[in-house]
């Protein structure tokens, strides 16, 4: 079978050698690439420019919702249109949770550009029980919210934003389950450690996309 | 390959031709028309329109002889022949100078059309308005409701797709939109403007000489968007006054036996749940206010001849007519509803 | 994890590649056997001829529409179809043309050339490609089958509203449409990120940012403008669904909603993304104009700087679309200039092409016509585009046939006509045949004939009046003769596409057999066989300079050392392409297929039931962790690869 | 096997019922004079608790509107355009029952809320019989039911483009109707 397989191909691949004339380009001395790196971190690495993508993108939407918030905050003559202001307890208490997983984050990456398996099972360990806390704080954000997306465009505009960012909140959160998983079960390689500081890398981008949208949300309507 | 170059020339001026002399001649004046001006708004669309066709054309033709002696001179090659990388890193002072000429020339002429067209746009700003004629139009589907801004309050009274302007006088129309965005457009006269809910705006235009001008729906708002027009008749002073004095009074009342079962089955029929007839019971303001209904033009928003025939056919199954619009088909007897046409055709 | 590169067992090429590296390198790359193996492919040519096809269906789908809406418009108070229907045909009609056709083909393409034209062996993330691709297809599928169930989308392609809202759109109709422009800007916004990090870090050694090839330069802007406008749409959409469906406010004057906010997000990606469509066109124009007239392309900076320039001006023009809505006096002649402005790149661009045939050697071929075509139509287009930018004569032709017939002259001259040149241009490097030039000149002349029949008459309907989006109108308003005559034009690009139909599906059996470089093009696709291998290239090539088909090779002339038996890819620097590291890239898998269903599921579940949302992503999740979960003989391939930095 | 014709079978479902749900009928009901005239006797005849008449235009007419959301919404706008809310406000009474809870004093059968509206009812509700076309008389039933729950959630309309009331139909959850003793004139 793999016999017929192998040669099956051989043909094929000698039969369009010979179809089409061979390459037109000279050949000459060769380019050795056998000793270089198998993976590397941040911008040398495919992930981190995929990652890139990913937050342009997701930062893009949230600058339009935010965008589209103020616009339609402009057309209101009263904002909030007909509740008070959200009350600050809970998305404040999120926003410090929010900022303080940076560190164990920040070291969840430095483990990972040392190779460090163990440093890095702790870290994210860490990380990901401040993700699960984070969420739960979450839920007590919308059941204490000041209305409901069906109460006027303030409201929609306002699950919009909150909604968004939990979205982002629950993938990630997933994102580092699974991670964490692997780094206890195995198989590992090297490119997964490159995985997780890209992970790190786009929980910065969920924080700090966070600091904005609170400041809008729960300042905003104050100031 | 020659075949195809002077095919390509041939046709390039063919169609710029085509278009200057469709400009002159295929429209004619009073027309649906963009390219018809009756009044000054339009006049000077059709100016600014002049200088971009006469600036266009002349780059739209010089950009393609320039090409079709590009192709013309090049000698012809095929797969086979060597390709020539000698420029890859050299200067090219010749197609460098002319290509630096073609892109000034550009630049200069699109700044030209961009002063022509902003400042053409702060002159029809600038439409001198004392004296103006007010006057709202709300759209609806898919027809359009016309309100005279009297002043005294009592002198306003309302109509429906058939605006009727004095010539000479500048007319403001405050637009609204009762479901969907619509979009009110009278070529021969001015610009369109968007019908917005939620939001009003203004449009301004004025009548040069007394005619009928069609207008239009331009932005899609459903089934029925094709056939949601209207007509503006400029009448002299004079005219315009008489007009607008009748319309102010309540309809008339039925003369004789057959009208006055019109009234009664107007009144007590399916028609009274939607339309208004000033003087009777009939108050609802979902279509159109009916007080008049036998002064106007058209029927069903511009859509058919105002006569006794089409009216009968109108009433008797709109959907046929067109499909979709909100009006319901009637089951009244024949009888009735030739009273009822002739009620309505009494309204003037 | 700790294995030495130097292990012996593992075998790299040589250069020259021996038999067995050829055969190696052909076992690793190429794509499962079985249909079990067809779902799980992820070779960037398979998918991309795969999404190619699909995009050209679709293209055939939406022109059907059109005849249909042009047999309609044939006569006036025409009886043959009723608003209802018309009103999906126009809605279809767009909304397939833009969003499952003009858009995703231009990737497909890129997703099939990028890679060769770079010298390299993959797309950066194989398997999202594959994804994005699939999640593609079934979003148009969904979207046809909704038509035929008559839940086709029914409020213009532009989906205004409150037309398009809970009031006046009941049903399901215009969720479906909502719902397909998640698919199709998923599927777009997934490629982009695959298209800018494959140019960014997988071009051949030597091949510095300044030796790109013009195409791929266009599909770098292109990806970069689709990552900046699709997110506009996509939040429009959710927004617009969650108006209908849960009753949400954002378009809800009532209750503070704004219905310009739905222009204003629609536009801001929907007059981008006209130039998505048009950019890659400029790169296939730069490719055909440079082969055939045999010598670079005249003013490759001013080229690659005039389609940055584009991208960027083409984000501040979107309220030219809206100049009828009353806004600003100061706005509108901002709006104006720029869009006046972005003539200018378009100009530098189009002499520059003239300069070239003008000292070129000329080898007249039919993908030449098709471009030549290009700038006939396309120059027309922009000129009438400039009567659009001016607000005085965009207040009188908006939203006439007029628009109608410039949109046209834009997007079919400067997309379609050079896709249509590209497709010859390239159908030898995707088949290893050539496609019938007598066919072609006939399918060109047709389709240039029929388009300007057909389109042409537009421009004087529109001055007279005629508004978009009427299923008829009255003989009294003397439109007939024109619109007769517009859809006789239309006949005859019907019959120029099925000739063109007939010439692909011909030549793929009958067609002369292709060298590896027929047209004698200077850029590295045409270096690999026709078809390519499913390595692409059984040694990297290094490059010295933009042509390197044209120019001599100094050495060194190729990469030795990438693993055979394992795919391994080379990855350079972002600006000057130096080798960087050789990373393991990942096998084919039926994963990205099931996450793309299970995708399907959730998106058309959650246009029934909010809780489609949360019950929908759990085989979403499960899918996606599944694609990522190494498996252990690919792991030891890679750790028997690996070197740590 | 058996999956594939289980798998074309829903889909053929969802097919009728989404054809079903979004069909746009502009013409009236082939037929719809004689309907007409058969109404209005019934109109004349049946009173509340005739089942007879009643359970005779339950099978012939309510059909065709309560799967199709057009319809449905249709009866949504002629309830604001004849002015319903005047009584009974968004469904949610005034004057007027409210018709968004459990409580029917006149049955909810589609044939009922057709008498009620045709007829008029004791303490206040006009008779339209005669005033509203067969065909919209039967799209506010459909709405009316709706108001509660009755319809399928897909093919109940969504919200209005106006002031946000009570959450939309299509959200509601069914209202098991209780029967109320219609109160004496």
């Amino acid at each position: 079978m793999i016999e017929n397989g192998s040669q099956s191909t051989h043909a094929a691949a000698m039969a369009r050698r010979e179809a089409s004339a061979p390459a037109a380009r000279a050949v000459g001395k060769a380019l050795d690439v056998t000793e270089l790196p198998s993976f590397a971190f941040s911008h040398r690495s495919l992930m981190w420019w995929g990652t890139l993508g990913l937050m342009a993108i997701e930062g893009m939407v949230f600058a339009l919702a935010i965008i589209s918030y103020f616009y339609l905050r402009t057309h209101a003559d009263r904002w909030p249109m007909s509740t008070p202001p959200p009350a600050l307890l809970w998305g404040t208490l999120n926003t410090i949770v929010l900022v303080a997983s940076m560190l164990p984050n920040h070291l969840a990456k430095r483990a990972a550009e040392r190779l460090d398996r163990r440093g890095v099972q702790l870290w994210i360990s860490v990380c990901l029980g401040a993700a699960v806390l984070f969420l739960v704080i979450r839920a007590f954000e919308f059941a204490h919210l000041n209305c409901r997306w069906d109460t006027d465009a303030y409201g929609s505009i306002v699950w919009l934003l909150l909604g968004l960012h939990t979205f982002h909140l629950v993938t990630d959160t997933w994102d580092t389950g699974v991670l964490l998983t692997l780094f206890f079960t195995g198989p590992l390689e090297g490119k997964r450690y490159v995985d997780v500081s890209e992970n790190a890398l786009y929980w910065y981008f969920v924080v700090l996309s966070w600091l904005p949208i609170y400041a809008v949300v729960y300042l905003g309507p104050r100031g | 390959m020659k075949r195809a170059l002077h095919l390509v020339v041939a046709v390039a001026f063919a169609l710029a031709g085509a278009l200057a002399w469709a400009q002159r001649t295929v429209l004619q004046p009073g027309a649906h028309d963009a390219l018809a001006p009756a009044g000054p708004q339009a006049a000077r669309i059709g100016d600014l329109w002049d200088l971009f066709m006469v600036i266009c054309g002349i780059v739209f033709a010089a950009v393609l002889i320039t090409l079709a002696v590009a192709l013309r001179r090049a000698p012809r090659a095929d797969a086979g022949t060597p390709a020539d990388v000698s420029m890859a890193d050299r200067h090219e002072p010749g197609p460098y100078r002319s290509v630096l000429v073609g892109v000034g020339a550009s630049i200069v002429l699109l700044f030209v059309l961009l002063v022509a067209s902003v400042s053409t746009d702060r002159a029809l700003a600038r439409l001198p308005l004392q004296g103006a004629l007010n006057l709202t139009v709300t759209g609806h589907q898919w027809w359009w409701e016309i309100r005279y801004d009297g002043d005294p309050v009592s002198e306003t009274f309302t109509t429906a797709n058939e605006l009727h302007v004095p010539v000479g006088r500048p007319v403001v129309v405050t637009l609204r939109s009762d479901d969907v965005i619509h979009s009110l457009w009278v070529p021969a006269l001015a610009g369109k403007k968007d019908l917005i809910p939620g939001r009003t705006a203004t449009l301004q235009f004025q009548a040069a000489q007394p005619g009928t001008y069609r207008g239009q729906c331009a932005e899609f708002c459903g089934f029925q968007h094709a056939w949601m027009a209207f007509e503006v008749i400029a009448d002299t002073p004079e005219q315009f006054a008489a007009w607008a004095a009748r319309q102010r009074a309540e309809a008339a009342e039925p003369t004789d036996e057959k009208l006055r079962r019109g009234r009664e089955v107007f009144l007590g029929s399916t028609c009274v749940m939607c339309h208004a007839i000033g003087g009777t019971d009939a108050s609802a303001r979902k279509a159109p206010d009916l007080t008049h209904v036998g002064s106007r033009t058209t029927l069903a928003a511009g859509t058919l001849r105002n006569d006794a025939e089409s009216m009968t056919r109108w009433i008797r199954n709109p959907q046929q007519i067109k499909p979709g619009v909100n009006m319901p088909s009637s089951t009244l007897a024949d009888a009735d509803l030739q009273a009822l046409v002739a009620y309505l055709g009494s309204l003037k | 994890m700790t294995a030495s590169a130097t292990t012996p067992n593992v075998p790299r090429n040589a250069v020259p590649p021996t038999a067995d590296d050829v055969l190696a390198l052909e076992r690793t790359w190429r794509d499962p056997p079985g249909w079990i193996g067809w779902l799980s492919a992820i070779n960037h040519k398979a998918i991309g001829k795969r999404f190619i096809v699909a995009a050209f269906g679709f293209f055939v789908a939406g022109g059907i529409l059109a005849a249909l809406m042009r047999l309609q418009l044939a006569r006036p108070d025409s009886k043959l179809i009723g608003p209802d229907l018309y009103n999906q045909l126009f809605t279809m009609h767009g909304t397939t043309m833009m969003f499952l056709f003009a858009v995703p083909v231009m990737q497909a393409v890129s997703v099939y050339l990028v890679p060769l034209m770079l010298g390299t062996r993959s797309v950066a993330f194989p398997r999202m490609n594959a994804f994005a691709f699939w999640i593609f297809l079934f979003g148009g599928l969904v979207l046809y089958g909704a038509f035929i169930l008559d839940i086709g989308p029914d409020a213009g392609w532009f989906s205004y509203v409150p037309l398009a809202g809970p009031d006046y759109s009941p049903g399901k109709r215009v969720d479906f449409w909502a719902q397909l422009i998640t698919f199709t800007e998923l599927s777009g916004l997934l490629e982009a990120v695959v298209l800018v990090t494959t140019v960014f870090k997988l071009r051949a050694p030597g091949m510095t940012l300044n030796r790109i090839p013009l195409f791929v330069w266009a599909m770098l802007v292109t990806a970069f403008m689709v990552m900046f406008a699709m997110p506009s749409v996509m939040l429009a959409s959710t927004v617009l669904i969650t108006d209908r469906l849960v009753g949400t406010h954002f378009y809800n004057p009532a209750e503070g909603g704004d219905v310009l906010l739905w222009q204003h997000l629609f536009w801001f990606f929907g007059h981008p993304e006209v130039y998505f469509i048009f950019i890659p066109g400029l790169g296939f124009i730069s490719s055909i104009v440079a082969t055939f007239s045999r010598r670079p392309i005249f003013g490759y900076s001013a080229m690659v700087l005039s389609l940055i320039a584009t991208a960027f001006l083409a984000f501040g023009l979107w309220v030219h679309h809206m100049f009828a809505t009353n806004l600003p006096e100061l706005g509108k002649s901002f709006f104006t200039a720029a869009s006046m402005m972005i003539a200018i790149p378009s100009a530098v661009q189009i002499f520059c092409w003239i300069a070239t045939l003008w000292t070129g050697k000329l080898n007249f071929k039919t993908p030449l016509l098709f471009v030549l075509a290009f700038f006939f139509i396309l120059v027309l287009g922009g000129m009438t585009g400039l009567m659009l930018a001016s607000v005085p004569l965009d207040l009188q032709v908006h939203d006439t046939y007029f628009v109608v017939a410039h949109l046209h002259y834009v997007l079919i001259g400067g997309a379609v006509f050079p896709l249509f040149g590209a497709i010859y241009y390239w159908y030898p490097k995707f088949t290893g045949r050539l496609m019938s030039e007598r066919l072609g000149r006939w399918n060109f002349w047709l389709f240039f004939i029929g388009f300007n029949v057909a389109f042409f008459p537009m421009h004087l309907l529109g001055l007279q009046g005629m508004p978009r989006r009427v299923y008829t109108y009255g003989s009294e308003m003397g439109w007939s003769g024109l619109n007769a005559l517009s859809s006789l034009g239309a006949l005859v690009i019907a019959i120029s596409v099925l000739l063109f139909v007939i010439n692909v599906f011909a030549s793929l059996r009958r067609g002369e057999r292709a060298a590896a470089d027929p047209w004698g093009g200077g850029t590295l696709e045409w270096s690999v066989a026709s078809p390519p291998p499913a390595c692409n290239f059984e040694a990297i090539p290094v490059v010295h300079g933009r042509d390197p088909m044209w120019e001599p090779q100094p050495e060194p002339t190729h990469v030795a050392g990438l693993a055979t038996t394992s795919r391994e890819l080379l990855m350079t620097t972002v600006l000057d392409a130096v080798p960087d590291s050789r990373e393991s890239f990942p096998e084919p898998t039926i994963w990205p297929f099931v996450g793309a269903l299970a995708t399907t599921v959730l998106f058309v579940g959650s246009i029934f039931t909010p809780w489609a949302v949360v019950w929908g992503s759990v085989p979403v999740a499960i899918a996606l962790t599944a694609w990522f979960w190494p498996r252990r003989h690919e792991n030891r391939a890679h750790l028997a690869l690996e070197q740590q930095p | 096997m058996r999956a594939a014709v289980l798998a074309v079978a829903l889909a053929s479902v969802a097919a009728l019922s989404g054809c079903e749900r979004e069909k746009r009928d502009f013409e009236p009901p082939t037929g719809s004079a004689s309907g007409a005239a058969a109404t209005r006797n019934v109109s004349v005849r049946a009173g509340p608790g005739e089942p007879i008449e009643t359970a005779r235009l339950a099978t012939t007419q309510d059909r065709r509107d309560e799967y199709n959301a057009f319809l449905v919404n249709q009866g949504k706008r002629l309830f604001r355009w004849y002015n319903c809310n005047g009584c009974h406000a968004q469904g949610g009474g005034n004057m007027g029952p409210p018709l968004m809870d459990d409580k029917w004093l006149y049955g909810h059968r589609p044939a009922e809320i057709y008498a009620s509206i045709v007829e008029g009812r004791p303490k206040g509700m006009p008779a339209f019989g005669g005033r509203i076309p067969e065909d919209q008389l039967w799209q506010l039933v459909a709405y009316v039911r709706s108001l509660s729950g009755q319809l399928r959630k897909d093919v109940a309309p969504s919200r209005a483009d106006g002031l946000a009331g009570a959450p939309p139909e299509n959200v509601r959850d069914i209202e098991r109707p209780v029967q109320q003793p219609a109160p004496k004139p």
